[in-house]
């Protein structure tokens, strides 16, 4: 988990979004470096998806950069941004529902592989490699996450934690370099949230992967974040080690209410 | 089934050429896209055809050559390709409903400059299409080859990166696009990809019903292929053909229904006259009893279950 | 049934029906088939058609039918587009084994269906068919409705005959109906070849019911004479319109508004029209009064142009029937040498017919001779309900 | 709040389950709530709160188990009928009717009465009780702060006078400032005599100002007991409160 | 362009609009509350101008399944028309229990329910056909005998003329889209319609009962069909079964340059394309069809929520 060459893998650089004239996103500035897994905390509607969506390309910024790797990728399309090497899930599950569990993971696959209509559809030899392939990946990936069983179960008939380790073998198989994970263990129950713990940490060591993490159970996020960056109201308000963070007054303010 | 053949031969190629047109509706919505340009693009093709084979290659004596009909499919499917694009790179930024009544206006537009061109013949159109078979059933050497080529299109897509990436937009299109899929540039290529198919339709038709005019392909005909779709069933390329086939039957087998002896003169009479009573009536049946289609993947699963599986694990 | 068989289910017995429908005729009389628009926009022209063929079937009977055996109509909807045109002219050949069709009603449908009789080898007549090309379809295909090309010029020479200052004419026609966009090149030929100066042209579609911009635009060219070629109720709708927004001037109509159909639209404001006729009441004759007497019983009205063309067509075949008869017995004919007869003996003909005396060209061969063309004027009623075609000349 | 001897509690969910296609999001729940109680529902996203919320509302069909009310057993009737037999709710996300008038928001939510004087005269007893709607009364509510829709919410659907009111995540998005003022609002509706069913992600707050709570995890009841005791269980405290 | 010219063409296209508009009203108000595009509106405007046709004691003409029948009763104008308005109402009643509701509680594809839609449609217009044959009707007496077919907003000698009947037909459509407009915003009623169409869920937990305000839509939306089709019949006549199917297609294109389910929206999408085609040059005549449609393509790539429709937020 070395630094590398001190380029950090996300830059967020005073960026703003405001819808309607409700700024969901202030003027927010942190970044990332390789390997890091860096978590986002605070309330519901304090603007942490907003921004995710803004990372990823959903939304576009009203003002400020974003940079990946050193590279201004502010503006871009989602699918250009996922091309490079972002990949995320999403706060409300959006798996492909009526798709199996394994042409969902199949389907991130696209932007690391290139046959095109003719080469699919008459089935030249490199696009039947690239298949099998893609296959023997998005099964490998199943088995990661612990659905290697179901490979052909509709997606929408998952329980909804399968549901969401489904949305990260899915994201994974973009071969990202950083993963957004939106609320991973959101529905889940504590055993599978412990499980849910492990396999962040086991992906984050086999994949080399930087990761952003919204998550609610407190518990979670300050066991497993190196990191910890609190949203309130489309602001950062405290920044770093989970430790100091949790000792933040305004953390405890915003985030724990006033059990004081 | 000689006698059969002959009363029938028109129908049973109007269904395969149902089938192939219901298909080219089907592509974009494969990518989610309800598009109702397909009219336009048959329209297209079908003057195309008619207008190279009288007028650019006026008839001669005896058959028209089949290789030139095969040329015209071309030409149209070209034509069809280059103004799918033009047409899809803008409207396509539209979704759902909005796509629909887009492409509504596209196909009226269509329709209006058809009546006004000299080329195409106004109203009256271009008639005396020449023939390349001696008879009607013939056409099947094109038809079916058509449709087997384009399910077998549709088939291999939807099982390739491509398809994968139409189902991932038609599912979700934002979650699509976040995993990497350009949506603009898979909804032109289906959208475009249907036109192309829709053209080569048109052509092949000019020819088989004789004469081409602006009553071909207008707002009507979408509105039939969408209940091909929509009945037959949308999610799977199965679907649009056994729709295709069935409704356009549908008609004239009440027509038939009413032929055969034995029924009451009221009701035959009413299987004649009423018959597009009972077909509209069958198609609101069919959305309420069939939601999602006569054909549905969970249909094809359970019939050919297994074989699938052999195929896949290979 | 199980939601699972449905599917498989329906389609078998649709397979099932469609071959139940082979189930042959083998009626005696002679059956003719009548494909006309019973469905669809078309239908307004198709029921008067089969008002007119049933009117013949049973009086042509009554008189003997073919040299005492009878023939029947057998119905099969040509419905409004081409396809289903095809569709019941495929029926008509080969299920119910007709000797010949008259129909479809549009011309687009004949250009469509009628290479299919011409395959077939069995004569058919087109009875609405007025665009220009439908006899070159082929070899069997003929038709009873004249293309307008006499009648046009005559009427707007009636109405030069009524307002000798007639200089500035607007043409205006339906775009989206073949027949009207025949027989404006017809009226807008003419109005050259008499010298008159055509100041706009202007076009409408069938489905249209506001004319007011056409109207506006019309009036502003300040015309002596307009022309019209368009379909019933939007024929009628556009002459009333122009009446109510003050047109003064002559107007003639084409043969599409040869009908009784339109006086419910313009009421007392049709008064007055000059109408191009392919048939007209008036005409004095045997058959016309007998057709018009048994018409106006049933429906208490003149009877309207397109059921005198169905009569006609009606009689035309069998007619001709009699007269091959006459020649070699029809009932040892095959059915194939029967129709092909049959189309030689209706080609070499002469008929004595509702539209007056009628017969056909040999080349292009079945394109209609008719002897007595029409020009009336619309006489209506004072109470605007009710009008009359006088003929004009 | 003595439960005393009434025997019946208002609202009783018997084994309850819900799935949303094969997707399980309550599994055999049961709960109740008596008269003058606010009881909280806590735990995490996706838990199954709302849902819980949505079925006594009845808008989301239920496929096992019963829900009574007041005794009546109301599994079967439309969400109308059991606004009309006294179910109140305040959704998640608050649902104003972004483009009706804040008095419309209100007299709507009086649809199921028809005494225009009393109708009247609870507008004016909201406008009392949250004096920034009334200066507001004429604004379009999508207009509105977020506190003040949260305001427009409660004051909504208290418009219909009801007997069991659902609160959806209040504080949802909220400034701590107004939050707290909100909650001040539920404690003097629970001083009213109105009985609450309250879902919140903040489960400190929410247990501070319940009688009882249930905790709810992926779909399932786990712990249940009088709120004091839950803010100080050791569970609750490592799982919700950080 | 002379000025009485100019006011001819404004005119013109107001009245041409205000059929449009009046036709769309009923059209539009159904996607404002269903969100989905009822081709049956056509038929019902049909069917309700037929109505009012036998009501006033008329006699169907000779074909059809009733040919030569006709109601025992004569009812005036104003009662037949009211009256009429009252069956496509309730024919209203009929699709929508048979058509959507079925595909609604099933939580079905909105797409379905345009093509059960069509397949009503197709099935109402030929029962049409095969009860009342395929011709024309107009109504016996003009309802307002003594006014003159046209009225003069020019001057005697530069004369700028519009149907009396037009002028009404734009009054009507006024009238109408404010009684509407009332019902909308003053109504305890309206304001719940307006609730269903904001959010079905949320005006469920108010106390509305949805599937009843649904198919009062359709009582409304059929009745002003049926107005409609008696008014516009009154104008033109009633040009057979595919009378109201003709408009379809150009409603289509009104409601949506309105903004889809915009009921002011639907007036002024109306009266703009009657203005557009009105100002059609007299040489471009030709391709005056196409012109609502290019406008609607234009309106939809620009401004996909139609001229006054507000933009949709679309939430991630």
């Amino acid at each position: 988990m070395s630094a590398g060459a001190g380029v950090d893998v996300l830059g967020v650089e005073g960026l703003t979004c405001s819808f309607g004239g409700v700024i969901a996103v202030s003027r927010v500035s942190f970044s990332v470096p390789r390997g890091e897994l860096f978590g986002l905390i605070g309330p519901n509607g304090a603007g942490k998806t907003t921004l995710f969506n803004l990372v990823t390309g959903l939304t576009a910024p009203t003002a400020g950069r974003l940079r990946y790797r050193g590279r201004d990728i502010t503006g871009l399309p989602p699918h250009r941004i996922a091309a490079l090497g972002i990949a995320r899930t999403f706060q409300n599950v959006r798996l492909f529902g009526e798709l199996s569990a394994l042409q969902n993971v199949m389907i991130a696959r696209h932007v690391r592989t290139k046959s095109g209509v003719v080469g699919g559809v008459i089935g030249l030899p490199s696009a039947r490699a690239e298949e099998r392939d893609t296959r023997r990946r998005a099964l490998a990936l199943l088995e990661l996450v612990g659905l290697a069983d179901r490979p052909d179960e509709r997606a929408r008939n998952f329980a909804y934690g399968d549901q969401r380790r489904l949305e990260i073998a899915r994201a994974l198989a973009l071969e990202p370099e950083l993963l957004l994970l939106d609320e991973p263990a959101a529905g889940m129950n504590s055993g599978e949230k412990r499980g849910l713990s492990e396999l962040i940490r086991g992906i984050r060591a086999r994949l080399d992967l930087t990761i952003l993490l919204i998550e609610h159970h407190v518990p979670l996020v300050m066991d497993l974040c190196d990191r910890i960056a609190v949203l309130n109201f489309g602001e950062l308000i405290a920044l770093g080690v989970p430790a100091a963070v949790q000792k933040h007054p305004a953390v405890i303010e915003a985030y724990l209410g006033d059990e004081a | 089934m000689p006698a059969f053949l002959a009363a029938y031969d028109f129908l049973l190629v109007s269904m395969v050429l149902a089938a192939v047109l219901a298909l080219s509706l089907y592509l974009p919505l494969m990518a989610g896209q309800l598009s109702l340009a397909s009219p336009g693009f048959y329209a297209l093709g079908g003057y195309i055809a008619a207008i190279i084979s009288t007028k650019v290659f006026p008839p001669a004596a005896g058959l028209y050559p089949v290789p030139l009909v095969l040329l015209e499919m071309a030409v149209a499917a070209v034509a069809s390709g280059v103004l799918g694009v033009i047409v899809g790179v803008p409207a396509l930024r539209l979704r759902g409903i909005f796509l629909a009544l887009a492409t509504i206006a596209f196909v009226e537009i269509l329709r209006v400059i058809s009546l006004n061109l000299d080329v195409t013949g106004g109203a009256i159109g271009i008639f005396g299409v020449p023939q390349p078979f001696a008879s009607q059933i013939h056409y099947m050497s094109l038809a079916i080859p058509l449709l087997v080529l384009c399910m077998l299109f549709a088939a291999r897509l939807e099982r390739s990166r491509t398809g994968r990436a139409l189902v991932a937009l038609r599912e979700d299109e934002l979650a699509a696009d976040a995993m990497g899929v350009n949506p603009t540039r898979y909804k032109v290529l289906a959208f475009t990809v249907g036109a192309m198919i829709a053209g080569v339709v048109g052509a092949l038709s000019a020819h088989f019903i004789n004469t081409w005019n602006s009553r071909q392909g207008t707002f009507d005909t979408g509105v039939s292929l969408m209940a091909f779709v929509l009945i037959g069933g949308s999610r799977t390329f199965v679907g649009p053909v056994v729709g295709g086939l069935v409704l356009t039957a549908l008609p004239e087998a009440l027509r038939g229904i009413a032929d055969v002896g034995g029924l009451p003169g009221w009701l035959a009479q009413f299987l004649r006259d009423g018959r597009l009573i009972i077909f509209g009536v069958m198609i609101a049946l069919g959305t309420v009893f069939f939601p999602h289609g006569l054909i549905t993947p969970a249909l094809l699963e359970r019939l050919g279950r297994g074989r699938r599986h052999r195929v896949e694990a290979a | 049934m199980s939601r699972r068989l449905a599917s498989p289910v329906t389609i078998v017995s649709l397979i099932a029906v469609l071959c139940g429908a082979l189930v042959g005729h083998a009626a005696d009389p002679i059956p003719i088939g009548v494909s006309v628009a019973q469905t669809g926009p078309v239908a307004l022209a198709g029921q008067e058609q089969v008002l007119g063929a049933q009117i013949a079937e049973e009086y042509f009977n009554k008189r003997g039918g073919v040299n005492g055996r009878p023939f029947k109509l057998i119905f099969q909807d040509a419905g409004s587009d081409e396809a289903t045109a095809i569709n019941a002219y495929q029926n008509q050949i080969n299920v119910a084994k007709v000797v010949a069709i008259i129909g479809p009603s549009l011309s687009q449908q004949m250009f469509a269906a009628g290479p299919f009789a011409v395959r077939a080898k069995l004569p058919v007549l087109g009875i609405s068919t007025t665009a220009k090309g439908i006899p070159q379809v082929g070899e069997f295909v003929s038709r009873v409705s004249a293309p307008v090309a006499i009648v046009a010029p005559n009427a707007i020479k009636a109405a030069m005959d009524i307002n000798k200052n007639i200089k500035r004419v607007v043409v205006l026609y339906a775009q989206n109906d073949a027949f009207s966009k025949s027989e404006t090149e017809t009226f807008q030929q003419a109005v050259k070849d008499l010298h008159l100066e055509l100041v706009t042209v202007q076009t409408f579609q069938t489905t249209d019911t506001d004319f007011t911009a056409q109207v506006t635009n019309t009036l502003n060219a300040k015309p002596d004479l307009v022309i019209i070629s368009g379909l019933q109720v939007d024929g009628a709708n556009l002459v009333k319109q122009l009446r109510e927004l003050a047109y003064k001037g002559l107007i003639v109509g084409g043969n599409g508004l040869n009908t009784t159909n339109i006086i419910p639209i313009c009421k007392a404001l049709c008064d007055g029209i000059l109408v191009a006729q392919a048939y007209s009441p008036e005409y004095k004759s045997k058959i016309n009064d007998d057709f018009k007497g048994i018409y106006k019983d049933r429906q208490k009205k003149d009877p309207p142009q397109f059921s005198a063309q169905a009569f006609t067509g009606v009689q035309v075949f069998v007619e001709a029937l009699g007269a091959l008869d006459k020649k070699s017995p029809i009932a040892k004919m095959d059915l194939a040498a029967l129709r092909v007869e049959l189309n030689k003996q209706l080609i070499a003909g002469t008929y004595d017919t509702p539209l007056g005396e009628i017969s056909f060209k040999a080349s292009p061969g079945g394109e209609i001779v008719q002897k007595q063309s029409y020009v009336a004027q619309i006489k209506m009623d004072p109470g605007g309900t009710s009008g009359k075609w006088v003929y004009v000349k | 709040m003595s439960a005393g001897a009434t025997p019946a509690p208002l609202l009783a969910l018997d084994d309850l389950s819900i799935h949303y296609g094969r997707v399980q999001a309550l599994e055999h729940v049961s709960l109740d709530v008596r008269a003058g109680e606010v009881v909280t529902l806590i735990g995490a996203n996706g838990a199954g709160k709302s849902t819980t919320l949505r079925s006594i509302s009845r808008i989301v069909p239920i496929h096992r188990g019963r829900i009574a009310f007041d005794g009546r057993d109301i599994s079967g009737v439309r969400p109308s009928d059991a606004v009309r037999m006294g179910i109140a709710q305040v959704p998640e996300g608050r649902r104003m009717l972004a483009r009706q008038s804040v008095l419309d928001n209100l007299l709507l939510g009086a649809y199921t009465r028809s005494d225009s004087a009393g109708i009247q005269a609870d507008v004016e007893r909201q406008f009392v009780r949250f004096p920034r709607l009334a200066e507001r009364r004429r604004q379009l509510a999508g207009t509105l702060s977020g506190g003040e829709q949260q305001m427009l919410a409660i004051a909504r659907a208290l418009m219909s006078r009801p007997r069991l009111l659902l609160l959806d995540e209040p504080s949802l998005g909220l400034a701590p400032l107004i939050v707290r003022g909100i909650f001040d609002i539920i404690r003097e509706l629970h001083a009213a005599g109105v009985t609450i069913l309250l879902v919140e992600q903040n489960a400190s707050l929410a247990l501070q100002i319940a009688d009882r709570a249930y905790v709810l995890e992926a779909g399932r009841l786990t712990i249940s007991g009088h709120a004091a005791e839950l803010l100080t269980d050791e569970r609750v405290r490592r799982a919700y409160l950080g | 362009m002379s000025s009485s010219l100019l006011l001819q063409q404004v005119l013109n296209g107001l009245a041409i609009g205000s059929v449009y508009a009046i036709f769309a009203l009923g059209y539009t108000l159904i996607f404002s509350i269903l969100r989905i595009i009822n081709f049956t509106h056509g038929a019902i405007f049909t069917l309700g101008a037929y109505a009012t046709y036998a009501l006033t004691g008329a006699r169907f003409g000779f074909n059809g399944l009733l040919a030569n029948a006709a109601l025992p009763l004569h009812l005036p104008f104003v009662l037949a028309l009211i009256g009429g308005a009252l069956f496509a109402a309730v024919s209203g009643v009929i699709v929508e229990r048979l058509a959507f509701r079925p595909l609604r509680t099933r939580g079905s594809d909105p797409l379905l329910t345009l093509v059960s839609s069509l397949g009503v449609a197709v099935a109402l217009v030929n029962v049409i056909q095969y009860l009342f044959g395929a011709e024309a009707y107009s109504y016996p007496a003009d309802p307002f005998g003594q006014l003159p077919s046209a009225m003069n907003f020019g001057t005697s000698t530069e004369p700028v003329l519009v149907r009396t009947v037009q002028v009404i037909i734009f009054g009507v459509s006024m009238v109408v889209l404010a009684l509407l407009t009332v019902l909308m915003n003053a109504t305890r009623t309206g304001k719940a319609l307006r609730a269903v169409a904001e959010d079905t869920v949320t005006a469920s937990l108010l106390g509305i009962n949805t599937d009843r305000l649904i198919l009062l839509t359709f009582v409304i939306s059929g009745f002003l069909g049926g107005v409609s089709g008696t008014l516009i019949g009154l104008s033109v006549g009633i040009a057979g079964p595919y009378f109201g199917i003709a408009f379809g297609l150009k409603g289509l294109a009104v409601i949506v340059l309105g903004g889809l389910g915009d009921i002011p929206g639907a007036v002024v999408g109306g009266l703009l394309i009657g203005l557009a085609e009105s100002f059609v040059p007299a040489q471009y005549i030709a391709y005056r069809e196409a012109v609502p449609f290019a406008l609607l393509f234009v309106v939809l790539l620009l401004r996909p929520q139609g001229l006054l429709g507000r933009a949709v937020v679309q939430k991630v």
